[in-house]
């Protein structure tokens, strides 16, 4: 099979959906009237879903790689593993079945509450369980970060003190001028120099966009083939 | 019945919670198991949301007569031969689309909100101001904005030897200041989560007077 | 070699600081201690708003959120309640969220107006959920009570003797709206404050604050965010959530200044034995 | 034909690409460009020789990576890191595993895995299936299978490089704890500072898009960077001299940027 159809034909493929979006964001204004306007935004619109569909496809790449490491597991019983395997793999086919509301004729009948009460006390509950352990590991970063040890690292303590103390109620009470130094510090040196990192990601970002509508960000489909 | 549905929650959610904050000190079975829980619960959901996925995006346009539809159907099942051993290099076209859609874009849009609309903000900066601790503000920040770019310039070394790399260190100081500052903002709402966290186990869980 | 006591404290176990940090968060949950809690004068405003109201003048509260924003909204909604119920004044509840009751159910049992004696249809009545957003703020506006024929519970308007003689907007002295939505907030503006120039107080999420400054403080009286509900509890003396999170924090803050301190001085004391030792 | 405000954004679109085109075409003819160093990617050799004396694996993550959507382009220069260190570990004879977020990154990642191995001359030793690792599609799921991996697996370095949100502490503490050496980079701007205060060396925005270039010196990377720096200094040049003009009374340059 030559060059053309492995590698050629996706990187045009890549190249005229690329122009095809940039073209509908340049020509196609918030009330597209003229004619040419309406189909550029139904092209794009269409082209948008496509992707959208494509990468709702790619999903079945993870349920094999799950299926496929956690039943390994299960068939050769590594020790310490297996079990826990078993019961992902048991939990994952549960939480598809009342996912999709069960199915009557095969005997399954579940109701929304079951899926509710499994989103609220299982789901829910681990995801903002893990959220908050964030609590725990900035304290321990704050420990072990805001430690004078060179001239930056003092000066990023001062700033880190100040930044707390006007986020603490019983100083904000006391000492209001914590609160107006923490404002200065972020109008005038967090927006600013957050302003320069972002101007150069973006540029960053413009030429990667090109360099991939060019076919010379190879990564994406491998270097050589 | 439905109390016990209810009061057996909490305690799964309760259960489930310690096991979570019990990895912060130290790994074990408990938190194994919570993780593989939440790991299979969380490839369920992404399943049902990918059939919901394609039913939308996908079949419900065919049945509505947009037969072009079929194309993306039939890339997306072509990208299952990735697995197969010589015309592996079918999942290219369905990967391609994403990709061609997915960074264009995306990037066309930053030539605006991240690049020129932040030329522009700066560029409409009146720095005199009434208020001196203003004008100096203003002046900082100019510097602030000049010098974290100019750290950034790459393929230009002799502007980051001798005396000009002064103005690159200067751009570094800026933003280790701004970093001091995000880190230490962002712990107020990190307690805020755990405090809610810890509400659920005082007052739902262990119904402890409020 | 087992650590040095400053080495010890120099490099704490994670263990340590994470259990001193649920102590800190924990235990001002139960039990709030009061710390001393600064007053913004958004919220100072809107109590003596509340303050100022006459005798007998009824005041519309919409409870404007759905179960979703209620952790974040009730307290301030809850505060607001004990402020009024201090007062002689005639409250009407109303919600314009189909969730809306759910929430009213969960912050009346929170502020319990028996313990001010007040009695339901004598000093405060709640109408329900009445659907339609603006539509429905303008109904109730216009007619009362052709726009809700009977409070929450069925009972008709006309034998409720607080609402006897109250027909619309015009015979109210305030109203008052806890929500997370922009359209709602500003909605009241359109259809209360333009049209009969009735005091609006609105209390919003921290993030829209800079979408409904520009109407503070013509069209809107008093303006605020939720967040700010621990202040208000501590001003009228009713500690509640709000209060116990802020205490929460500048417990746990206090904390981490602390552990930070000693930390460096471990630091610097351990640099100069070494210095010293060498 | 332009909508209206987005003129001056179609002229710097077709600048940038024709510059750039000029740059890797100059370079390919043999012109040389250097660089000035990029600790954090000079410490990617580093972190896997680290590894291999120890004896222990490399961890990669892209972070929530998506091929749609807005990071998108930082979803790609996260892959074009894991090519490189994909190629260090096979040089080094070192596992790596990759945990995996986005499953639209799975055939790419394994393509790229395969084509370090085939450049180091070692194809038979590659064990996709065991380095690319799917582990979920939900933010929280996919943290709590990271740091299950990061204590079982005790890898002795950790590379980071992608779109990351409120995991990037969750993985930068745990990866602290186990010992791994972290080289970590996002360009999402309210997670940088966790990487820079608690990662080993971190990549600050624009270089994690830097890689290829520092890496590869490949012509297509290279120019590109050339042309970034010229975008920096013109952002730099208007943007002073527009606020000084500012203060003098003329908005010219912001009104011309609005076009």
């Amino acid at each position: 099979m030559s060059l053309a159809y492995r590698r050629h034909l996706p990187i045009i493929i890549t190249f005229i959906m690329g122009i095809i979006m940039i073209l509908q964001y340049f020509i196609v204004p918030k009330q597209p009237v003229e004619p040419y306007q309406i189909t550029m935004q139904k092209v794009g619109e269409t082209l948008t879903n496509w992707a959208n569909l494509l990468a709702a496809f790619t999903i079945g790449f993870g349920m094999v790689n799950i299926a496929l490491i956690h039943s390994r597991h299960v068939s050769r019983k590594t020790p310490g593993q297996w079990y826990y395997s078993a019961w992902l793999l048991f939990v994952a086919v549960i939480m598809v079945i009342v996912g999709i509301g069960g199915e009557p004729a095969l005997g399954i009948n579940v109701s929304k509450y079951q899926y509710d009460w499994m989103t609220t006390y299982v789901f829910a509950a681990l995801s903002g369980t893990m959220y908050s352990s964030l609590a725990f590991y900035i304290t321990s970063a704050c420990y072990r970060a805001f430690r004078a040890r060179t001239i930056e690292a003092t000066a990023l303590l001062i700033v880190g003190f100040i930044t707390l103390m006007s986020r603490t109620p019983a100083f904000q009470a006391y000492l209001p001028q914590v609160i107006e130094v923490a404002d200065w510090i972020n109008k005038y040196i967090v927006k600013s120099s957050f302003r320069g990192i972002l101007i150069g990601g973006a540029l960053g970002a413009i030429l990667l966009g090109i360099r991939t509508l060019m076919g010379m960000e190879t990564g994406y489909l491998g270097r050589r083939d | 019945m439905a109390d016990i549905w209810t009061e057996c929650g909490i305690w799964v959610a309760a259960i489930l919670t310690i096991a979570v904050y019990s990895f912060a000190y130290r790994d074990n079975p408990l938190f194994k198991f919570a993780e593989h829980t939440f790991v299979g619960v969380a490839v369920g959901y992404s399943f049902v949301q990918a059939i919901r996925g394609v039913k939308t995006f996908g079949i419900d346009h065919l049945t509505a007569g947009e037969a072009l539809y079929i194309i993306p159907i039939i890339l997306g099942f072509l990208m299952y031969f990735r697995y197969h051993k010589t015309l592996y290099w079918l999942y290219r076209y369905g990967i391609s689309i994403i990709v061609g859609v997915g960074i264009a874009a995306s990037f066309v849009r930053d030539i605006e909100t991240s690049f020129l609309a932040q030329i522009a903000a700066t560029a409409g900066i009146n720095i005199i101001k009434a208020d001196p601790a203003a004008t100096l503000g203003n002046i900082v920040f100019l510097a602030a904005v000049a010098t974290t770019l100019y750290y950034f310039i790459f393929t230009f070394p002799m502007l980051h030897t001798g005396r000009a790399k002064t103005l690159a260190d200067a751009g570094r100081w800026f933003m280790m200041l701004a970093f001091g500052y995000a880190f230490a903002k962002t712990v107020v709402t990190r307690y805020n989560l755990m405090l809610g966290r810890l509400e659920f186990l005082l007052f739902e869980w262990l119904k402890l007077p409020k | 070699m087992a650590k040095s006591p400053l080495e010890y404290i120099e490099s704490l176990p994670r263990e340590i600081i994470y259990t001193i940090l649920i102590i800190c968060l924990a235990v001002p949950l139960v039990k709030p201690l009061g710390l001393p809690v600064p007053i913004s004068s958004r919220v100072k405003e809107w109590h003596q708003y509340v303050e100022g109201l006459p005798d007998g003048a009824y005041v519309l509260v919409s409870v404007d959120y759905g179960v979703g924003s209620l952790p974040a909204l009730e307290p301030f909604m809850v505060a607001t309640l004990h402020d009024l119920f201090e007062r002689n004044v005639k409250v009407v509840i109303m919600t314009l969220y189909s969730d809306g009751p759910i929430c009213y159910e969960s912050l009346i049992t929170k502020v319990n107006p028996d313990a001010y004696g007040k009695q339901y249809g004598v000093d405060y009545v709640f109408l329900g959920y009445i659907p339609g957003g603006e539509t429905a703020m303008k109904a109730v506006a216009e007619n009362l009570h052709a726009a809700v024929p009977t409070d929450y519970y069925g009972t008709p308007l006309n034998q409720i003797p607080m609402l006897k003689d109250i027909s619309g907007a015009s015979d109210f002295a305030m109203i008052i709206s806890v929500t997370p939505s922009g359209d709602v907030a500003q909605g009241w503006i359109r259809q209360w404050v333009t049209p009969y120039g009735i005091t609006y107080m609105s209390c919003v999420l921290a993030m829209m604050m800079p979408t409904m400054e520009p109407y503070y403080p013509a069209q809107v009286k008093a303006l605020t965010d939720a967040g700010r509900a621990g202040e208000y509890e501590y001003l009228i003396g009713k500690p509640g959530s709000g209060i116990r999170k802020l205490d929460a924090f500048s417990v746990a803050h206090i904390m981490l200044i602390i552990a930070i301190i000693i930390a460096n001085i471990a630091y610097f004391a351990l640099k100069a034995q070494k210095k010293g030792g060498a | 034909m332009i909508v209206s405000g987005r003129f001056m954004e179609f002229v710097a679109l077709i600048l940038i690409w024709v510059l750039a085109m000029i740059a890797i075409d100059k370079i390919k003819k043999g012109w040389t460009v250097s660089f000035r160093r990029i600790a954090g990617l000079d410490a990617l050799e580093e972190a896997v020789g680290r590894a291999a004396e120890m004896g222990r694996p490399v961890h990669f993550t892209s972070g929530l990576n998506s091929l749609t959507g807005t990071w998108a382009p930082l979803t790609v220069a996260g892959l074009a890191v894991f090519g490189e260190v994909a190629r260090l570990c096979a040089r080094y004879r070192v596992p790596v595993i990759y945990s995996v977020y986005g499953t639209q990154v799975i055939p790419i990642a394994h393509e790229l895995y395969k084509q370090a191995f085939l450049a180091e001359g070692r194809p038979e030793e590659a064990k996709p299936e065991e380095a690319i690792r799917y582990l979920s599609s939900s933010q929280f799921a996919y943290a709590a299978a990271v740091q299950g991996i990061a204590e079982r697996e005790r890898p002795a370095a950790n590379i980071m490089v992608g779109p990351f949100y409120a995991e990037s502490l969750i993985f930068a503490e745990t990866f602290y704890r186990v010992g791994a050496i972290q080289v970590a980079g996002t360009a999402r701007l309210y997670q940088i500072p966790f990487f820079a205060i608690v990662g080993d060396y971190v990549l600050i925005g624009e270089e994690c898009y830097a890689a290829g270039a520092y890496l590869t010196k490949d012509p297509a990377h290279t120019g590109s960077l050339f042309v970034q720096d010229l975008g920096k200094m013109v952002a730099i040049v208007l943007g002073v001299i527009g606020a000084l003009l500012t203060t003098a009374g003329t908005k010219a340059i912001v009104e011309f940027l609005k076009l």
